[in-house]
This record gives structure tokens, C-alpha cells and sequence, in this order.
């Protein structure tokens, strides 16, 4: 699964994987700005079916634009993305949305309706969006709610929930519509230290069962042995791209050296 | 001062002042007075609500001809005091129409008007004050622009709405009271004519008529207020939780 | 198609709806109608109150009862202030102005007066302790009159130097001279003779001023067909001896003794 | 639309328009004031005041200030105390107005967050320093949108002096319509002299908002 | 310096150190209720001159409640407090508003005051609360300062700074009262990962200093290093109360072992 391109500038044109198939996302050239302020430059890369990509890089480099770009959610100033070998039109919403069901995101913040009941939360994507039929969202709702072990809120709001357990029913959420691509950004980064564990299991789970993910997360154990490969950012260009295995024993640049010594428990001089 | 003035005579205008109240009809006049204000405040309301939601909603597109037209709407309505509102309906809303319009049909149009300016703020500013987070999270579902309104901005919003309008149905109550000025039959004017009818009799009637009214609003407006103080709590607790 | 009264403008769609809205309604259409709307002081006993009991009384008002007895019709009374009363049929509130509207060159530019009913000049009432004599006695004093009225008016134009402290209503004026707020108040004459009796200690100082005018009763400019209508009315009722019994029971009570009939009414 | 009638009527709203700013920014500044006192009192919960505070604002912020003005004016005469117009005008406009500006100021005090509090009585400051250094510099920033709301809505309600005589800006439109029959061009007058007074000070206050939000506390 | 009391229950009656020195606070039967709940039960403890105790606990355990109550910022339902070997008359604002020049706190949430520049609210406590003469205070100002490499924000707004620089700001302004006590509340934890590591070294520098401490903390490697006695608590109870070497190797208790485990990072097992 892991590709072992070892790289400081990003490759150009598709590349197929080992395998010869053609890369599940393939970015190219991606700009984006906030007026004058350039956060992301020329970003080029591939993700392939199975594959966990894990995003690293300081507070402030992109990551989070980046990612947002992935599912449509920024305007982007140039370059282009292609999702299963079709080119996404630049900024067309409408597009987008429709891929927004391909494509499952899990922010930071907690993001579930707080008006809505867990079971509700679940259920609006697949039978709004996707206009799929309650009965069968239902039950996949039932298999996945008992993956994380939380059948019992299946009534409960989400002010009722720890911040891990609501984490996990956002996960479930995005799930549900059967994405064939999950962005993570840093999802863990708001919970008390005791609730990080049960989401990182969860999304550790998802990627041995080989879902699609890229992940945005400052847990450097779990990206160690989450990620196929890493990505390093830093002013909104990758700066390296290796295999995660490669990246923590010995990264390329001083820089990300050093990005990993500033993440390591303190004292360990 | 108004220490200084309660001097021993009072006492005695005192009693015979607060009979006016209850000579003749004068209680059920003066509370049909208050229910004639009370209804145009509703009526006002239930017209001017719904144009407000829409408005209010428009004002949410991004289409900057429009944004900029219902801004001026609410600006004009902002500047120009209630009071003057009124006159301006009363007089030129008869001549326009071409038709007959009694002061209690001004008064709604005119306060309609206002209520839906302001409602369209309300609605506006609840609506926007939806977190960004949980809009991006809908668009994450791939929900399009109408379904965001409906499942995440306006069930995320009304809470924080309905406080604010019912704290404007207590102010288009009290602004009721500007009605005397427009001929309506509003229970100020009947405080007046009952002043002008025991004028002789008694002679400090101003004094417990007026105070009377001002009770009146008063236990009407202030509940209002409580329920909407109330709301406005548990919306916060809610949004918190 | 809106509002509480009766619609002219419903009753009159199929023909001359648009005519009856310019002039205002005829007496044919308020016929039809069965009613008359007529604007009327509501805090000026004797001539237009409203008693304890919430009915409507004072020579303004026996006038127009008889009015819609004469027509056949009901009397939809409208309640105005002074300044109130030319904008009422401007507008088409009411059919008929009877409020102690006192005819003048102005308003007859902008709406139709019908024959006068009762005669009235300018008074002034003051306390007895400082009475006020002359007009001229006021220079520099503060004087209150009520918005739209002649007393207003005349003031205005002739003794700039007076300052006028002007009310929306005669409640209120009144109520701000008794409080002690003004020197002295002016008001029709007819008027004030009844408030003088009512509170002691106060004085019409003043009698008249300026030329003596008319009360008469005011249609909306153009519409013919009520002002001759009225013009009628008023001959038939001065004729048969209305106004001497409307002045027994009306204005008699409220006023005192050394003011005659003669002083108020018409022949 | 007579231009005549518009020129001989502007000198007397002239004098009209001036009574409105002057009683405008009298009793905006008396209502602010008094409104501060109040919220103080709340804030620190001064027994007897406190409670005495909230009954007040509560009294005043739900009955309409017509109401009061002829209260004060009309009413209390007969019970011996006699106010001038004007006075009455002042005196209610400010007890009404501080009524909302005293919510004005609870709510931007109660917008500091508890830490702030909590860090200086940390500092081991008493509660008159907190005052000075904390809630008052804080409070009064965070209070500036709420406050500018009530500077509008004040001078829009002047308009009610009316009832009782004062001549400002819509007494003297509705005398001359009274008196002239000419209601076109003296309401388009009215309109026009109060967006000459709430058009330029909306924009003021706007800037003031922005200023103050920007200045004191960026994205804090 | 490290007292080895090893027990479940905390000792009754003032405990002197090795020394024979009479500790600097001792909390005897402490509790706090918010309303019905009773947040902290009978807790007792003392802290010795120059000792660094490390509070650790599961999230609603009561480890900022407790801190606060050392401060006087909570009122309290009984108990006794002893600093100096004085009682503070319990719930007495002015008695406490003495000592708090004498015990520095600082917090989660950024404190600093935004209307004020570093230099104001640094000098504010000393100048206005302990009346020292400014000159003085500046002086000690720059060497604080300096220590912790802001002289150059001296002039700048709490806004103008990073988190980490805020947090290490706060407690400059803590020490530069010259208190005997310092306490701190989970101070890192808004902190992004990469500033965390500047507070806790400060804080680290502290400690090599004697300065005696209270230390609330989610840093496990962090809390190991510093503390020299540890103090487990739950549901408002005292679990137990170890030397830091011992918490850290073998807790006492099952509870703790467990709270260990689940902060250890995700995939240790
Ligand atoms: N809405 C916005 N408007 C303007 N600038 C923005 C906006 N969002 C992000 N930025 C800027 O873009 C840059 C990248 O921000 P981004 O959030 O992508 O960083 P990040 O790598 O996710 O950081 P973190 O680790 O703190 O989440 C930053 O300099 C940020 O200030
Ligand atoms: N102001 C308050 N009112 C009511 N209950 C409170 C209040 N503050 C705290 N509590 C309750 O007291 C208990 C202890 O809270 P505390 O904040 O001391 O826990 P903590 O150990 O510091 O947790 P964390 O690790 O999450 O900071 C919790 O159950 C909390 O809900
Ligand atoms: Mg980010
Ligand atoms: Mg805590």
C-alpha cells in the first residue's frame, strides 16, 4: 500500500501505484490565497485507494486549507483536482456537492447538529442528500453504531455525549454515506487526553480495513502507526514526502527534524 | 421633590382621584382601549413577521443588488422614528391607495412595515450567527443551499429568534400608545375623554388615569420581557451544551 | 376594501368608484351605505364629549344625530383633534366635519364649509388673580392654545411676540393651564364661557378678538351633492327651532348666566 | 411640493431641530450615566440597590415613555409637583433611556470572561481596583454596539416630546401642518432633519464599534 | 524533599517534613459543594517549603475546584487552611485578598488583561496591590523578562502574542508579586503542541529553583519529571498521594493504574 516516493518537490502528472491503477485523488499545482496572503503554493500530490496519507506539518502551514480544499470547501486560486480520474471544475458547487457524498470529513470542532438526536445526525446525509431509503440507512446506522459501541445513545442529543463519543458519532456519520474517501483534521485535538484513545482506535480500525483516509493530526505515536505515507507542510508547500516508516526514523530536512523534536514529550533532551 | 409635595390634603384627593377609575364603564372602557391597541400590535405582527422571515432570509443570499436594496429598507426604517412613521401613513396612505382607511388600518400597515424591518434583522443575525463549523459540516453531506437552511441554519436559529421577537411585540405594545395621535381610539384617548368628563368632580383624575395606564403596559410588556429573558437563557445553556 | 367603516369605495365599484373617492361619498352613496361618519371633538363638553358610560354628547353631537335622522341613516362617530380635522375628509375618514370648526379663508381652500351654525370669536381665560384683559397684556407670557385652531392661528399672525405653548388636544391644554404651566389660554369664546363657569377662580378677561367668525358644518372640497345636501338641513333645522333647543339642553347647563343665545346662535 | 412653503418653513424647524439635539444630548448623556450607576450597583451586588436597580429597569423598560411623559407632566400637577415641559421631557427621556442603558452595561460586564475577574482578585486587588482596571475598561468596550443602539433609539424617541408641547422637531412639522394644510412638504422636511441628525451619528457610532473592537481586544 | 507517605487515606494533623519544618499550606477536611454535589470531600494534604506537588485525576475529578479553593476564589463548606501556619478564616474575601500577593496562580484560559500592555500587567499587582515603588518593580520586570526571552513584547498587547508567549507572560506576572506558592491549572492545555513545550520548560526551570508549587497538569511525561509528590484524585476524594517515582512506576491504586494507561499514547498495548 505505502508508496516510498522519497521527495522534496512533488511529482507532476498522474502516477499509477504499484498495482497500475490510477490514484483514487490526484492533485495538482493547487493555489489558494486569503487576499494577499498565498497559504498554499503549487501543492502537488496523489492519494491511491487504501492508502492513509497523514498530513503533518506546524500550526499555520495549511493543513486544515489543504484539506478543506479536498472537499470544496475554499475557493482555490489555481491548479486542478481529480477524484476517481475525473477533473473536479474549479470552485462549481454544485459539483462538488455531489461528491461531498464520495467524500466524508471530520473537523476538529464538534460538528453535530446539536438540535438533532444521534440517530437523526446519522441519518440526514444518506436520506436527504442521497435520498436513499430509511429502512436500509437505518440498518447500516444499527451495524455502525455498534461498531463504536454506542447503540445506547442511538436517542440521545449530542449535549449528552463526552467529546469522544461525540467524535465517534461524527465519524459514523460520514460513514454512513459509504465514502470512498475520509479527511480527518485533527479530530482529536479537542477532547480531554482520556477520550483521544477511543477515537484514534476507531479511525486506527478504519484503516486497517483499508478505507481511503487522510489525516491532519498532532499525535505523532498514532501517525507513526496510522500512515502508509507522510506529508510534510510548511508555508503552504510540502517541503517532504516519504513513507511514514522513512519520515520518523530519518526525515530529509532539518526542518521536519526538528518539527519532530518540538513534538516530542518535553525533557527528552 | 415628590416627597416634598405629598403635603396633607392629598390624602384627601387621593381616594376621590382613584373612584374615577371605577365610575361607569370607565374600567371596561379603558381596557377595550387597551384591547384596540393590543390588536393592532397583533395584527401588526402577524403581517409584518412573515414578510420579515422572508426578507430576512433574502438578506442571507449573496446577491448584492438585493443584500444592498432590503439593507436600505431596514436603514430608512431605522432612521425615521416610529412616531413619524405613523404620520406619514396617515397621510399618505389614504391619498395613494385611492381608498378609505381608518387610523387603526394605518397604524398596522405602518407598524407592519417596521415590525418586518426589524424581524428581518433578527432573522438575519440569528441566521449568520449559526457557527460555520456546523455549515461546513452540512456542506460536507453535500447538502445544498436550500437543505442548509433548512436542517442546519434556521433549527439552529429559532431559539435565539423567538426571544428577540417576543421582546418586539412588547416594544410594538408600548408603541401602541402613540395611536391617541392618530385619532384611534386607543386607551389613552379614553383616559382623556374621561378626565374631560369629571373634570369638575375630579380634578386630580389625570393623576390616577395616567398612572392606571402606565400599570396597564406595564403588566402586559413586563411578562413578556420575563419569557423572553427566559428563552433567551436556555437557548444559551442549549447552544453551550 | 380594508378598515372597520363602511366602504364606499365596495359600494360604489361598479360605477363611479373612482369620482367617489375625489370628492367624496354623495348622499346617495351614503344612503346606501347606512351610514354617516362624522368628526367630532371628544373632549370638549359641551359641544362634543364622551360620558361615563362611553356614549358621545354636546351640541356638536345632538347636531349630528339629527343629521343621520334626517338621512336615514346611522352615525359613525370619528374622534379628532383640532389638527386633525381638515386631513379627516382630506383623506376620506369621515363625510362630515362637525367639530367647532370655525370657518376661515384658509380652510375654505381646502374643504367646502356648509351654512354656519353658531357664531364665535377669539377669547382669552386667565386667573382671577392675574387677570389678562387685552391681547397686548400678554407680550412675553406664555400662552396656550391647541394645534390648528384658529386662536392658534391668530396669534401666530397677529402677536408673534406672545409665546405659544402648543397642545395636540383641549385636554391638554386645559390640563396645562390649570396646572399653572401658562398665563392664560385661548380658545373660541363659546368654549371657554362653558370651562370659566365649570372651574372658579378663572375669567374669560378676554370676550373677543378679532373679527367674529362662524362655525359651520365642513364636507370634503367638491362633494356637491352633501354640501347642498347639508346647506338644506341647516335652513330646515335653523327654521324649526333646532338650535334653540339643542342651545337649552346642551349649552345652557354648562354656561353662565350672563351669556345669552343670541351670543352663540345664528338667526 | 411647494419650494415656497419649504424655504418660509425652514428657519422655525431650524429652531426645532436644534431643541431636538440639545434635549437629545442631554438626556443621552444623563440616561448613560445614570444607566453606568446602575449596572455598577448590579455588578457588585450592593444589597438593597441592587434589587432596587433591577425593579427600576424593569418598571421603565416596559412601559411606554408617552406614558411617563404625561405622567410627569400631566399627572403629577395634581398632586402638587409641577415640572416645566422641557424638564419633564429631560427627566423622562433619562430615567427611560437609562433603563436601557443600564442593560447595556450588565450585558457588556457580563460579557468579560469569569478569568478575567479571576485573575485579578488572583492579583489580590480589591474589588474597587477591579473595577478600574478590569471591568470598567473591558465592560465598557464590550458595551459600545449595545450602547450605540440605545444613542439611535433615543434620539428617534425625542419625537414622542411632542405630546407634551415641547417644540422640537415633530411638534413644530405637525403645528404647521395644522395651521398650513401642507402635509407633503413638511413631512418630507421631518424626515429629512432627522436623517441630517441619525444618518452622520449611525455612521459615527459604527466606526466607534469597529474601532474599539479591533483596538482592545483583536481576536481574543 | 520528597515525602514518601504512601496511603489511601491523607493524614490528619500537621505533618513536618524531614526537616521538622512546618509545611508552608496544610488543607485539613476540606469540602466544597456546588449546591447539592459535593465536588471535594474532606480533603487533607500539606505542601512543604520548596516541594512540587502534581495533582492528577480524571476530567470533573475536582483538581481546579481544589486549586481555586487554595486561592480563596471558591467559598467553601468547612474545613481549614493553613498557610504559614496560619489559619485563613474560612470564606473571608479580605484575609484571602492578602494572601493572594503571597500565592501567584495562573490558568487555562489566557488571563491577561487585552486592555493592557505586557509591562502594564505585569506591573499592575505589584504596584497597585503590594504599593512597591515602579522603578523597583521595572526592574525586576526586565530580569523576569528577560528569563523568559519577551523583552522585546514588553510594549506589545496580549493579542499581539502567541499562546505559548501569553501563558509564559501570565507567569511572569505571578512572580513578579514574589510569591512563596504558585499554582497552576492545566496551563498548557489550550496551548497548540508545539508551544506547550516553552511553558513546560519554564515551568521545569521553576521547580530546579525550589519555587514551591501546585501543579494540575494532562502532561504525563511532563508531571513525572517535575513532581516530587503526586496526588491522585477522584470524585473529590484523595486516592492517593505518592513520591512521584513511586505514582509513576507502581500506583497504589487500580483506579490510577487505569488513568495511566489511558493517557499513555494510543497503541502501547
Ligand atoms: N478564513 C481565513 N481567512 C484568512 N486567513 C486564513 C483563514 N483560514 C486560515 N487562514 C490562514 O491560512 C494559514 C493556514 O491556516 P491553516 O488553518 O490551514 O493551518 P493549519 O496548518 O491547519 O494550522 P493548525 O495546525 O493550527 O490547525 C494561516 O496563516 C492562517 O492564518
Ligand atoms: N461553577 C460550577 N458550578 C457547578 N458545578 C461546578 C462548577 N465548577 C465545577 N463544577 C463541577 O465540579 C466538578 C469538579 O470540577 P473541576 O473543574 O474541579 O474538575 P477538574 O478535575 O478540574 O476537571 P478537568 O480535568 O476537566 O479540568 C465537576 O463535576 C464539575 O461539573
Ligand atoms: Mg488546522
Ligand atoms: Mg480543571
Amino acid at each position: 500500500m505505502a508508496d516510498n516516493t522519497r521527495t522534496t518537490t512533488a511529482p507532476v502528472g498522474v502516477t499509477p501505484n504499484e498495482a497500475g491503477e490510477e490514484p483514487l485523488l490526484s492533485v495538482r499545482h493547487l493555489r489558494k490565497s486569503y487576499g494577499d496572503h498565498e497559504v498554499l503554493k503549487d501543492v502537488s500530490f496523489d492519494v491511491h485507494r487504501g492508502q492513509v496519507l497523514v498530513l503533518l506539518g506546524p500550526s499555520g502551514s495549511g493543513k486544515s486549507t489543504l484539506i478543506r480544499c479536498l472537499n470544496g470547501l475554499e475557493t482555490i486560486q489555481g491548479g486542478e483536482i481529480r477524484f476517481k480520474g475525473k477533473v473536479v471544475p474549479n470552485n462549481n458547487e454544485r459539483a462538488w456537492r455531489a461528491l461531498r457524498t464520495e467524500i466524508g470529513m471530520v473537523f476538529q470542532s464538534y460538528d453535530l447538529f446539536p438540535n438533532l438526536t444521534v440517530a437523526k445526525n446519522i441519518e440526514l446525509g444518506p436520506t436527504k442528500v442521497q435520498k436513499r431509503a430509511k429502512a436500509e440507512v437505518d440498518e447500516q446506522m444499527d451495524r455502525l453504531l455498534r461498531d463504536v459501541q454506542l447503540t445506547e445513545y442511538k436517542n440521545a442529543y449530542p449535549r449528552e455525549l463526552s467529546g469522544g463519543q461525540k467524535q465517534r458519532i461524527a465519524i459514523v456519520r460520514a460513514l454512513a454515506m459509504n465514502p470512498e474517501l475520509m479527511l480527518f483534521d485533527e479530530v482529536t485535538a479537542s477532547l480531554d487526553p482520556e477520550m483521544v484513545r477511543e477515537v484514534l482506535e476507531l479511525m486506527l480500525r478504519l484503516a486497517k480495513r483499508h478505507m481511503t483516509m487522510i489525516v491532519v493530526t498532532h499525535e505523532m505515536e498514532f501517525a507513526r502507526r496510522v500512515a502508509d505515507t507522510v506529508m510534510f507542510l510548511e508555508n503552504g508547500v510540502i517541503l517532504e514526502r516519504q513513507s511514514g516508516d522513512d519520515f520518523f526514523t530519518h526525515p530529509a530536512t532539518d526542518r521536519a527534524r526538528s518539527f519532530l523534536d518540538s513534538m516530542s514529550p518535553v525533557g527528552d533532551e | 421633590m415628590v416627597l416634598s409635595a405629598m403635603t396633607d390634603p392629598l390624602h384627601v384627593t387621593l381616594a376621590s382621584g382613584m373612584d374615577v377609575l371605577f365610575v361607569g364603564d370607565n374600567l371596561t372602557r379603558l381596557l377595550s382601549g387597551l384591547g384596540t391597541s393590543v390588536t393592532v400590535a397583533g395584527l401588526a405582527l402577524l403581517a409584518g413577521i412573515p414578510l420579515g422571515v422572508v426578507l430576512g432570509a433574502l438578506r442571507t443570499l449573496r446577491n448584492p443588488v438585493l443584500r444592498a436594496v432590503l439593507r436600505l429598507y431596514l436603514e430608512f426604517f431605522r432612521i425615521v422614528p416610529t412616531l413619524v412613521l405613523l404620520f406619514l401613513s396617515y397621510y399618505i396612505l389614504p391619498r395613494e391607495l385611492g381608498v378609505q382607511v381608518d387610523g387603526v388600518t394605518v397604524a398596522v400597515v405602518a407598524f407592519g412595515l417596521w415590525v418586518s424591518a426589524e424581524i428581518s434583522d433578527i432573522v438575519r443575525g440569528a441566521l449568520i450567527s449559526v457557527s460555520e463549523h456546523q455549515v461546513d459540516a452540512g456542506r460536507a453531506l453535500g447538502m445544498s443551499g436550500l437543505q442548509l437552511l433548512w436542517y442546519v441554519r434556521i433549527p439552529q436559529s429559532v431559539n435565539l429568534m423567538i426571544p428577540a421577537v417576543i421582546n418586539l411585540a412588547a416594544r410594538v405594545i408600548m408603541t401602541t400608545s402613540l395611536l391617541l395621535l392618530i385619532s384611534v381610539i386607543d386607551v389613552v384617548t379614553v383616559g382623556q375623554q374621561i378626565m374631560e368628563a369629571n373634570r369638575m368632580t375630579h380634578p386630580d383624575a389625570a393623576f390616577w388615569v395616567y398612572g392606571f395606564i402606565f400599570f396597564l403596559y406595564f403588566i402586559i410588556c413586563w411578562p413578556l420581557a420575563m419569557i423572553a429573558r427566559a428563552l433567551e437563557k436556555r437557548a444559551k445553556e442549549r447552544n453551550n451544551g | 376594501a380594508c378598515g372597520n367603516g363602511p366602504d364606499p369605495a365596495a359600494a360604489g365599484a361598479s360605477g363611479s368608484g373612482s369620482s367617489s373617492s375625489q370628492q367624496g361619498q354623495t348622499v346617495d352613496e351614503i344612503k346606501k351605505a347606512g351610514t354617516i361618519r362624522i368628526a367630532t371633538f371628544g373632549d370638549l363638553p359641551p359641544y362634543g364629549y364622551v360620558k361615563n358610560d362611553g356614549t358621545r354628547a354636546g351640541y356638536d353631537v345632538a347636531l349630528g344625530n339629527q343629521i343621520g335622522k334626517d338621512l336615514g341613516v346611522k352615525v359613525d362617530w370619528v374622534q379628532v383633534n383640532a389638527d386633525g380635522r381638515v386631513d379627516s375628509l382630506k383623506s376620506d375618514k369621515v363625510d362630515l366635519v362637525l367639530a367647532n370648526f370655525t370657518v376661515t379663508d384658509e380652510r375654505k381652500q381646502v374643504v367646502d364649509f356648509a351654512e354656519p351654525y353658531m357664531k364665535v370669536s377669539i377669547g382669552v381665560v386667565s386667573p382671577d388673580s392675574a387677570k389678562i384683559t387685552s391681547a397686548d397684556q400678554l407680550k412675553g407670557k406664555d400662552l396656550a392654545v391647541t394645534k390648528g385652531t384658529t386662536a392658534e392661528t391668530y396669534f401666530t399672525e397677529n402677536y408673534p411676540d406672545v409665546n405659544l405653548q402648543k397642545f395636540d388636544s383641549k385636554t391638554q391644554q386645559f390640563q396645562a393651564f390649570k396646572d399653572g404651566r401658562v398665563a392664560a389660554l385661548a380658545d373660541d369664546n363659546t368654549y371657554l364661557y362653558a370651562w370659566a363657569k365649570d372651574n372658579p377662580g378663572f375669567t374669560v378677561g378676554v370676550k373677543t378678538l378679532g373679527d367674529e367668525s362662524t362655525i359651520a358644518p365642513a364636507v370634503k372640497k367638491g362633494n356637491k351633492s352633501l354640501l347642498d345636501w347639508t346647506n338644506k338641513e341647516i335652513k330646515t333645522l335653523t327654521a324649526d327651532g333646532f338650535f334653540e333647543k339643542a342651545y337649552e339642553s346642551e349649552l345652557a347647563p354648562s354656561f353662565t348666566s350672563d351669556i345669552k343665545p343670541e351670543d352663540v346662535i345664528i338667526k | 411640493m411647494s419650494w415656497a412653503a419649504i424655504l418660509s418653513a425652514l428657519p422655525i424647524l431650524e429652531k426645532a431641530f436644534v431643541v431636538t439635539l440639545r434635549l437629545s444630548a442631554i438626556s443621552v448623556t444623563l440616561a448613560a450615566v445614570l444607566g453606568l450607576v446602575l449596572a455598577l450597583v448590579r455588578e457588585y451586588r450592593v444589597p438593597v440597590l441592587a434589587q432596587a436597580s433591577s425593579v427600576f429597569e424593569e418598571l421603565f423598560r416596559n412601559t411606554p415613555l408617552l406614558i411617563q411623559l404625561f405622567f410627569l407632566y400631566y399627572g403629577l400637577p395634581s398632586v402638587g409637583v409641577r415640572w416645566s415641559a422641557e424638564a419633564c421631557a429631560v427627566i423622562g427621556m433619562s430615567v427611560f433611556g437609562s433603563a436601557y442603558m443600564s442593560g447595556a452595561f450588565t450585558g457588556g460586564f457580563s460579557g468579560i470572561p469569569r478569568v478575567q475577574k479571576e485573575s485579578a482578585r488572583a492579583l489580590g486587588l480589591s474589588p474597587l481596583q477591579i473595577i478600574r482596571h478590569v471591568t470598567l475598561p473591558q465592560g465598557l468596550t464590550r458595551s459600545v454596539p449595545a450602547v450605540a443602539a440605545n444613542v439611535i433609539f433615543m434620539v428617534k424617541e425625542t419625537s414622542v416630546f411632542t405630546v407634551i408641547a415641547v417644540p422640537e422637531l415633530t411638534n413644530t412639522a405637525r403645528d404647521l401642518i395644522g395651521m398650513y394644510y401642507r402635509s407633503d412638504e413638511y413631512l418630507l422636511m421631518l424626515v429629512v432633519a432627522y436623517a441630517i441628525i441619525l444618518v452622520p451619528l449611525s455612521v459615527l457610532l459604527t466606526l466607534l464599534e469597529r474601532r474599539v473592537r479591533r483596538g482592545t481586544f483583536g481576536d481574543d
